[in-house]
């Protein structure tokens, strides 16, 4: 009997964004990049071994050409993916999980707790974020555990006053009040009655820490604070720098790489765009009824006439 | 609305010409270089977002400007590492006595300071003795062997030691040489910045100095007749190692010493006829350091299997885009080859690419591979290393990579770790790594190598830190030799010395050399002209070097 | 009729959705007189407000007129171009919004609002407007210091007139009023249209006055036309459609309001079975005060929200407790609720004090005995779950039955709150129903705990005024059925002396009056309650504006 | 108006508890890595430094032995007189020295083009939320944002080497050219603006984005508002109605992100820094961070948080005025 609700909201909300055309084109694409990194480094060649001479163009063997150290580019684009989507998809957990859990808490309690949790959201929130990344990734061991780390403690405070305005807007609610005094106790209040009515923040919450996490880490790494022996796309920038790839003009070292990145992230913002709308049908009304009206004619604040329309 | 929308559209349409007049207007308005006078010689060796200005010669930590110590200041003595011979300097000479315990130098006589005043044996002793009051400003601490430092007369001075310690010549010969009548005066040595330097070196003055540029003039006073030929240095501030190779590239530097990738192409390709370069191997040889209190590690066999397992040529390939060669097996690069001794050489067999013999070695020594191909220990564990690299250092860790591939072909499972400096060297001085790639210490002869790697005077337990000898291996043979190495300044007996030391070396594999550390140098003959080159090795060409680029900076030329 | 100002014929409106449009003004017809005050009522989604708008031609999107005509003097607006229609808006008809607060810039000033319409249509410089703006202040009767203000300022009955001020700026002929009081206090709400009446008597504007309160229509209005679903069900004489009209869903409007004075009528609400027990008290309250923090930390103000507030349920009573919004009355429900804690004072629940026996939070024991509905049924439903899931979960969480009892009981509350048939109603969500199936909802859960006190907080304020007696009738039904003590909280004082037994007046969080509901509206002894009663009473202002 | 002053107060204080959460983290962080500069200077010279020296070089360097807490109070006390100590990458400059003209050129780049995508991207927002569904709403937003989608650095490294070093366009590196000297003079301030046209272009690029979507969202959100069309009832021309009643309130939670997006997106600038070689702080930082030289770091890390502390204080002063609901 219950069961029938969790099934109906998640339907719903499925539905919605599999019916727009934003959600769904940027779904496809992060899925097959998703893809890519799970089954890619299984049906590439080695993407450490040293096969070609360095900087060769894309050729028939080499589709996207080779490194400065004669790798497979395309190799190294597709075992870089892993994890590099790896950490960006965990930071953007671990960052709605630390929001959704401070900024719920400071929203739902409000007073003092609030107080104190607030101000350091907020003081986390005006700290700059690279010079603390990077002098803390400079000093932890590198790797994707310190480089998701890092990137959860100085990204998690934006989301965090995100779901903390959302909480105590629902909170003032009488859905919440009526669940108070039905005797629930806190926490079953937060999880059962508030959380899935921060579905959408939560997901886009989730889909924005991720895009950052992923273009923190390429920059990170970029600079070379991650763990350079290893495969991921921050480090394929890091080596075609290293390499002078654009001086020599080897721009198949890092154009692939950039364009991956571009892509996930773009794809991630077109999720976003869709959850926008799914939550926002006033949007969706507003198109289809821009196509009633004779072309050329915006709005200009004078409802349209438009007699004996099909 | 409409007309907004309108101003939108156009704006779109005229944005590309818009773009094109911003460019054509900001060409025409920031003037180019007003030419006037000669070229100047630019130069890139430091990589620095901004300039600072300071020119105290005596500070250790390289925040001087380069080339303070090499340029501006002068020292007594040049080694000049291609022809393995001291240049007499500020010096013309110099004699042991006392039975090694006094050394007396004859200073040239026509040396005067940039600001007209003449140089006399005072300013040595000065110097010397304001390093004696300022610990700081000796790191190299010539005062542990040193005992007094005198002026005998204006051109003589006399240094006695404490103890016999003949290598010392080497540092106090390339001490840079301040002027008293200037310096006496200064309050706090070690925190002065001398932004006016007064100096004997062929460059004292500061022409002009910003953040981003800076320009060095002639000294009107120099000593040596007719030079320099060039009439003044500029540097740039180029912050990263791409944008000091696109300036290389694009010809606006003359002179330096980077690295730059696939060089043939990249900057030869460029200017055939002017774009050149030059890698003497006069540096070290890297080494790969595996530490000597770990099981397996301790093995002598071992040690040497692990060396026959890589595959050196593969790593000067990948990680050094072949710009030097596999190491000698006495691990002395080219510089210092007259000191290689046959024995050692034709021992060091270990120092090659076998895979079969690494295997059977390990074999033998009991090693047995496990079910998954790795080599298990007596305790039944898979052979498990990192390989510790330092996170930034790019060659080093293709290097590692190389060598993980390798060492995996002999059932030896490693993982290239790289860490911050500051971890990766306390981990390294505390003996707390498995493998680490590092460099070794310099010097005219092999003696600081040999000592750095085999001497117990550095041995410190595992947990202390350790200057040198990381891979914590001592051998009372070289101890001994050492003591006997200090004490004398005959050629024979010191030649003798250095082929036990390298017989000893690769009887006992404690380090893994891996290659010569190659010294880079590019130069720019649009301009100027009179570089050192394979064919005329006055001198190495790297400016890396101070004070050896001494002898370049006086005899480049202008075209 | 000659001369119709305004004649609008057969006009149709769509609002484009993702599915099928939404057809929301079906063919409506009807002409409004020079100088007459032209009356449209209806609920809420009956059209009313969008017929208004399409009149003004600023239905924001998506919204499309697919037919008819609009004849200002005889011209169409729905054929006038685009530059035209911005030059008729406001110089040939002006329009007071719902809410003064939202129609307002809250980042300009109000002389800076005022003069925008001036600078525009007449073209006057800054001097020239100032003079205007201060004449009108004068005519609404606020005093220039106001001037640079900005809305966030003013109170909202002062806001509500400067709307009038900037719909009159241009003296049009024609003004529409869209609800221009709902958000409005009665006593204010008084004030305003008294202003208005006035003004126009001076000034001799038409007005469309938009409402879904018929009973104030009928106090001025001449004539009147009912919408339903997008219809124009009938158009009348505002004395005829007093008397019921012609049309059945206008004689249930007429015949579903309750009057605060005058005769009771008894076909309207049961009244409890009589007993002659002794009342035994259930809840009283005890010199309760309740104080809110309003700003800063270095200088905090405080606002004193329920001020030393003493009364008593009896079991199986209806209590009242009647004030206007700002009062304290929901403030001294939710004090009851436990959901806030008071400053001083105290509550006691069958003898015992509570505060002493659990201070910090409210016990399983209480939170079972005393329950709460809430103002806006959709608000308090939570869209992500069904009924199903609010009607069980106190049930578990009290531990009231066997889980296979569950089941049958739910069905059980939700057919006693006329919910038929339940097994369908139990697998609904929220958005699925209607705003007064919701509210039945709201009152099945309450109910289901089996409570000894239920809170009701203004439980029909927000539902359309033809179901509001249907959930009274519940309400009175479960006192009599289930002998369960009510809390009504509302500021209407008509539905208090129809549920409650007992009437509590607040003002500014201050008892002011308490008594029997009959003798209370019959016979007040305080000055505010007079004037309540007096606002709430037919034909109010017909005496006052016989004294105009 | 005293309320405005208590307002502007509290947020003072809410930054000065900010300043020195930022100080205190600043102050153990680098503290805590392993590794010490006197032997990362040794390493520089990679052997030729005599191990003996070591004990005098940390003397020089004025690292003592004492405890943390000891330590911490003499560098807040420090901090407060101004005194950054000194460097050990640049020894013997005054952190200060160092810092100041490099937080001058960043401040003028990150904010000349922070200031320039905003101002424009709120521009695109009003107008493309008040065309929404039309070419320009369907086509600007998600162009943007795949703009947005790459990494600041990657497209100010292609942009270097496109129109830099492949056209030659533009200047390859630094903030001026050579040729011009350092003041208030036309050639100077032109030449400064065509160095800091590429890098500012790139970050526009990037960011520009961000800001429109966001506008066009809270205009979105206005447009529905009923004092927009009691706006458009009242007769009132379309461009007078999106700009002084839409976009004038839509622009303040713009306003509040703004001033909470300073730190992000000058982190995007530091790396835009040095790609482009721009004697600004971003370089200056990495560097730090690698010779672990501490004070220069924590005086990079202060000066950089106290000018995003500095530029939120200005952002809630122009609230002030913007927003009267926030004067009262």
């Amino acid at each position: 009997m219950a069961s029938r609700k969790s099934d109906s909201i998640l339907f719903r909300w499925v539905k919605g964004i599999i019916h727009n055309k934003k959600a769904l084109s940027g779904s496809l694409l992060v899925l097959s990049f998703i893809m890519i990194a799970a089954i890619g480094p299984y049906i590439t060649v080695d993407p450490n071994a040293f096969l070609d001479t360095p900087l060769s163009p894309p050729s028939a063997s080499h589709w996207f050409g080779t490194t400065g150290q004669g790798q497979d580019v395309l190799a190294q684009t597709i075992s870089g993916a892993r994890q590099t989507l790896l950490v960006g998809f965990a930071t953007g957990f671990f960052v709605v999980l630390i929001g959704a859990l401070i900024g719920g808490i400071s929203g739902f309690y409000g007073g003092k707790v609030d107080d104190v949790l607030s101000m350091i959201i907020n003081v986390f929130l005006v700290m700059p974020g690279l010079p603390l990344m990077v002098i803390l990734a400079s000093w932890l061991p590198p790797g994707p555990l310190t480089l998701t780390g890092v990137l959860v403690i100085t990204g998690w405070a934006w989301n965090s006053r995100v779901i903390r305005s959302q909480m105590m807007a629902l909170r003032d609610r009488d859905f919440v009040s009526a669940a108070i005094v039905s005797g629930e106790r806190n926490i079953r209040i937060i999880l059962i009655e508030i959380m899935p009515r921060m579905l959408s923040l939560l997901a886009s919450s989730f889909i924005g820490a991720s895009i950052y996490a992923i273009g923190a880490q390429v920059g990170l790494e970029f600079l070379g604070l991650g763990d350079v022996s290893t495969i991921t796309w921050g480090t394929n920038l890091y080596w075609a720098s290293n390499d002078l790839a654009l001086l020599t003009g080897s721009w198949w070292t890092f154009v692939p790489t950039g364009i991956c990145i571009a892509f996930v992230s773009f794809g991630l913002t077109l999720i976003n765009f869709g959850i926008d709308e799914v939550t926002n049908p006033r949007l969706i009304s507003e198109r289809n009824w821009r196509k009633y009206l004779p072309k050329g004619k915006g709005n200009d604040g004078i409802t349209p006439v438009i007699k004996n329309h099909a | 609305m409409y007309s907004i929308h309108c101003i939108y559209q156009y704006a779109l349409k005229l944005s590309p010409m818009v773009l094109i007049c911003f460019i054509l207007i900001f060409n025409c308005c920031t003037q180019h270089e007003k030419n006037s006078g000669p070229p100047p010689f630019v130069i890139s060796q430091e990589q620095v977002s901004s300039f600072v200005r300071n020119f105290n010669p005596l500070i250790p930590s390289g925040s001087s400007r380069w080339p303070t110590i090499s340029g501006i200041y002068e020292p007594l003595f040049i080694y000049n590492s291609m022809t393995g011979i001291y240049v007499p300097w500020l010096a013309t000479g110099y004699e042991w006595k006392d039975g090694n315990l006094q050394l007396d130098v004859t200073l040239r006589e026509n040396v005067i300071w940039s600001d007209g005043e003449p140089f006399t044996a005072n300013d040595v002793s000065f110097t010397f003795n304001l390093k004696k009051t300022n610990a700081a400003l000796d790191p190299r601490a010539s005062w542990g062997y040193l005992k007094s430092v005198e002026a005998i007369n204006n051109h003589l001075v006399r240094f006695k030691f404490l103890r016999i310690f003949v290598p010392g010549l080497h540092a106090l010969t390339e001490q840079a040489i301040i002027p008293k009548h200037i310096w006496e005066n200064i309050e706090d040595p070690v925190k002065f910045t001398n932004p006016d330097p007064v100096a004997t070196g062929p460059f004292t003055e500061i022409l002009r100095f910003d953040h981003q540029i800076w320009e060095l003039g002639r000294n009107p006073h120099y000593w040596q007749e007719g030079k320099p030929a060039v009439e003044r240095l500029r540097f740039y501030a180029y912050p990263t190692n791409e944008q000091a190779t696109i300036a290389l590239i694009n010809g606006e530097v003359d002179w330096a010493g980077n690295f730059i990738p696939a060089i043939d192409r990249v900057f030869v390709g460029r200017d055939p006829d002017n774009h050149h370069y030059w890698f003497p191997r006069v540096g070290g040889s890297i080494f790969l350091y595996v530490n000597t209190t770990k099981p397996f590690l301790d093995n002598i066999e071992v040690r040497k299997a692990i060396s026959l397992a890589i595959n050196r040529e593969l790593i000067v390939r990948v990680a050094m885009y072949d710009y030097t060669i596999p190491a000698h097996p006495t691990a002395l690069a080219d510089g210092l080859a007259p000191w290689r001794s046959e024995t050692a050489t034709e021992n060091g067999d270990w120092v090659a690419y076998d895979i079969n013999r690494a295997n059977e070695m390990l074999d033998e020594a009991g090693f047995k591979k496990g079910p998954n191909g790795i080599r298990l220990l007596p305790d039944g564990n898979e052979l498990f290393f990192d390989i510790s690299i330092v996170s930034g250092w790019s060659d080093w860790i293709r290097a590692a990579q190389v060598i993980s591939q390798n060492l995996k072909m002999v059932g030896i499972n490693t993982r290239v770790k790289t860490r911050d400096f500051g971890a990766w060297l306390s981990s390294m001085q505390n003996g707390e790594f498995d493998m680490g790639i590092a460099w070794t210490e310099k010097g005219p002869t092999p003696y600081r190598l040999y000592r750095g790697l085999m001497s117990s005077e550095f041995l410190k337990p595992v947990g202390e830190t350790a200057e040198v000898n990381w891979h914590r291996f001592a051998s009372d043979e070289v101890d001994s030799l050492c003591i006997a190495f200090e004490k004398t300044s005959d050629r024979d007996e010191i030649k003798q010395i250095i082929y036990r030391m390298q017989e000893i070396f690769v009887d006992n594999a404690p380090a893994i050399p891996l290659f010569a550390e190659p010294s880079w140098g590019q130069y720019n003959t649009k301009r100027f002209t009179n570089f050192p080159t394979a064919k005329n090795p006055y001198a190495q060409i790297s400016p890396n070097y101070p004070p050896e680029n001494l002898l370049v900076l006086v005899n480049v030329e202008p075209k | 009729m000659p001369n119709p100002i305004l004649s609008i014929k057969n006009l149709n409106v769509e609002y484009i959705t993702q599915s099928d449009p939404n057809h929301a003004v079906k063919n409506v017809s009807f002409d409004i007189q020079k100088g007459e005050i032209f009356g449209l009522v209806g609920e809420s989604g009956s059209g009313k407000s969008t017929v208004v708008q399409s009149i003004l031609r600023i239905l924001p999107p998506p919204a499309i007129i697919t037919g008819g005509q609009i004849l200002l003097n005889g011209e169409d607006i729905l054929k006038m171009s685009d530059a035209d229609v911005q030059k008729f808006r406001w110089r040939q008809i002006s329009i007071v919004m719902q809410s003064a607060l939202n129609a307002l810039n809250p980042v300009l000033s109000i002389r800076q609002q005022i003069s925008d319409v001036l600078f525009i249509h007449q073209g006057l410089n800054k001097k020239e407007a100032d003079v205007r703006v201060k004449e009108l202040f004068d005519l609404i009767d606020i005093n220039h210091d106001r001037l640079d203000s900005f809305p966030h300022e003013l109170s909202g009955g002062m806001r509500q007139r400067i709307v009038l001020a900037i719909a009159l700026a241009l003296m049009p002929p024609f003004i529409i009023m869209d609800e221009p009081t709902t958000a409005l206090d009665v006593i204010v709400e008084r004030e305003i249209l008294f202003k208005v009446l006035e003004l126009r008597k001076e000034l001799g504007f038409t007005i469309l006055f938009i409402t879904h309160d018929l009973n104030l229509l009928l106090e001025f209005a001449e004539r009147i036309g009912v919408m339903l679903q997008g219809d124009l069900i009938e158009v009348d004489n505002a004395s005829k459609i007093g008397q019921g009209g012609k049309h059945e869903y206008t004689k249930k409007l007429i015949g579903s309001l309750p009057s605060a004075t005058g005769p009771r009528r008894h076909d309207l609400i049961p009244l409890p079975d009589k007993k002659d027990d002794k009342p035994v008290p259930l809840l009283e309250l005890r010199n309760l005060c309740k104080s809110f923090n309003l700003s800063g930390w270095i200088n905090p103000k405080k606002l004193l929200a329920v001020n030393d507030v003493s009364f008593t349920i009896n079991k199986s009573e209806i209590v009242s407790l009647v004030g206007e919004s700002g009062s304290g009355k929901s403030t001294v429900a939710r004090l009851i609720a436990r959901l806030i804690k008071p400053t001083s004072g105290s509550i006691i629940l069958n003898g015992k004090n509570i505060f002493e026996s659990e201070p910090r939070k409210a016990s399983l024991a209480y939170r079972r005995k005393v329950q709460m509905v809430f103002q806006d049924p959709f608000g308090s439903l939570n869209s992500v779950h069904t009924v199903y899931h609010h009607l069980e979960r106190p049930i578990k969480r009290h531990k009231l039955m066997d889980e296979s009892k569950i089941y049958p009981y739910i069905i059980d509350m939700l057919e006693a709150v006329d919910l038929s048939p339940g097994v369908v109603f139990a697998d609904k969500f929220p958005h699925e129903m209607s705003g007064g199936e919701r509210q039945r909802v709201a009152i099945a859960r309450a109910l289901s705990l089996k409570p000894e006190l239920i809170i009701a907080d203004e439980p029909t304020s927000m539902l359309d005024v033809s179901i509001r007696l249907d959930i009274l009738r519940i309400l009175a039904n479960l006192r009599n059925q289930k002998n369960v003590a009510i809390l009504f909280i509302t500021h209407d004082l008509a539905s208090a002396r129809y549920l409650a037994d007992r009437v509590i007046v607040l003002q500014n969080g201050k008892q002011v009056e308490e008594g029997l509901s009959e003798e209370l509206t019959k016979n007040p002894q305080h000055h505010y309650t007079k004037q309540l009663i007096a606002a709430a009473s037919p034909g109010w202002l017909k005496k006052n504006l016989e004294n105009l | 108006m005293s309320t405005s002053i208590q307002y502007l107060l509290r947020r003072l204080g809410f930054y000065a508890i900010a300043a020195w959460a930022a100080l205190t983290l600043n102050f153990f962080i680098p503290r805590m890595m392993p590794g010490d500069p006197a032997s990362i200077i040794f390493a520089r010279f990679r052997g030729k430094l005599n191990p003996e020296a070591m004990v005098a070089l940390r003397e020089t360097f004025g690292l003592t032995d004492e405890p943390l807490m000891g330590q911490y109070f003499t560098y807040l006390k420090n901090l407060l007189s101004g005194d950054l100590g000194i460097s050990i990458a640049y020894f013997p400059q005054p952190v200060t020295e160092i810092i100041s003209t490099a937080l001058l050129w960043t401040i003028f780049l990150a904010g000349t083009s922070l200031i320039i995508s905003f101002s424009l991207g709120t521009l695109l927002g009003t107008l493309v939320a008040w065309k929404r569904g039309g070419r320009l709403d369907s086509f600007l937003p998600p162009a943007l944002a795949f703009f947005g989608a790459f990494p600041y650095f990657w497209l100010a490294m292609v942009a270097l080497f496109a129109f830099g070093f492949g056209l030659g366009w533009f200047p390859l590196r630094h903030a001026y050219g050579d040729a011009v000297t350092p003041g208030f003079n036309l050639p100077f301030i032109i030449d400064a603006i065509y160095h800091a046209f590429l890098p500012a272009l790139t970050m526009v690029m990037v960011s520009l984005g961000g800001w429109m979507l966001s506008m066009r969202n809270t205009m979105i959100t206005t447009l529905g508002a009923d004092y927009i069309t009691f706006a458009r009832a009242k007769g009132l021309p379309s461009k007078m109605v999106m700009l002084k009643y839409a976009a004038r309130n839509a622009i303040l939670p713009n306003f509040t992100g703004f001033g909470m997006a300073l730190g992000f997106v000058l982190s995007g600038a530091l790396l835009t820094e040095i790609i482009f070689s721009y004697p600004g702080q971003g370089y200056l930082l990495l560097e730090a961070v690698r010779a672990q030289d501490f004070p220069l770091m924590q005086g990079l890390f202060m000066t950089i948080t106290l000018a995003v502390l500095g530029a939120n204080w200005l952002v809630d002063i122009a609230i002030l005025f913007l927003d009267p609901r926030t004067r009262r």
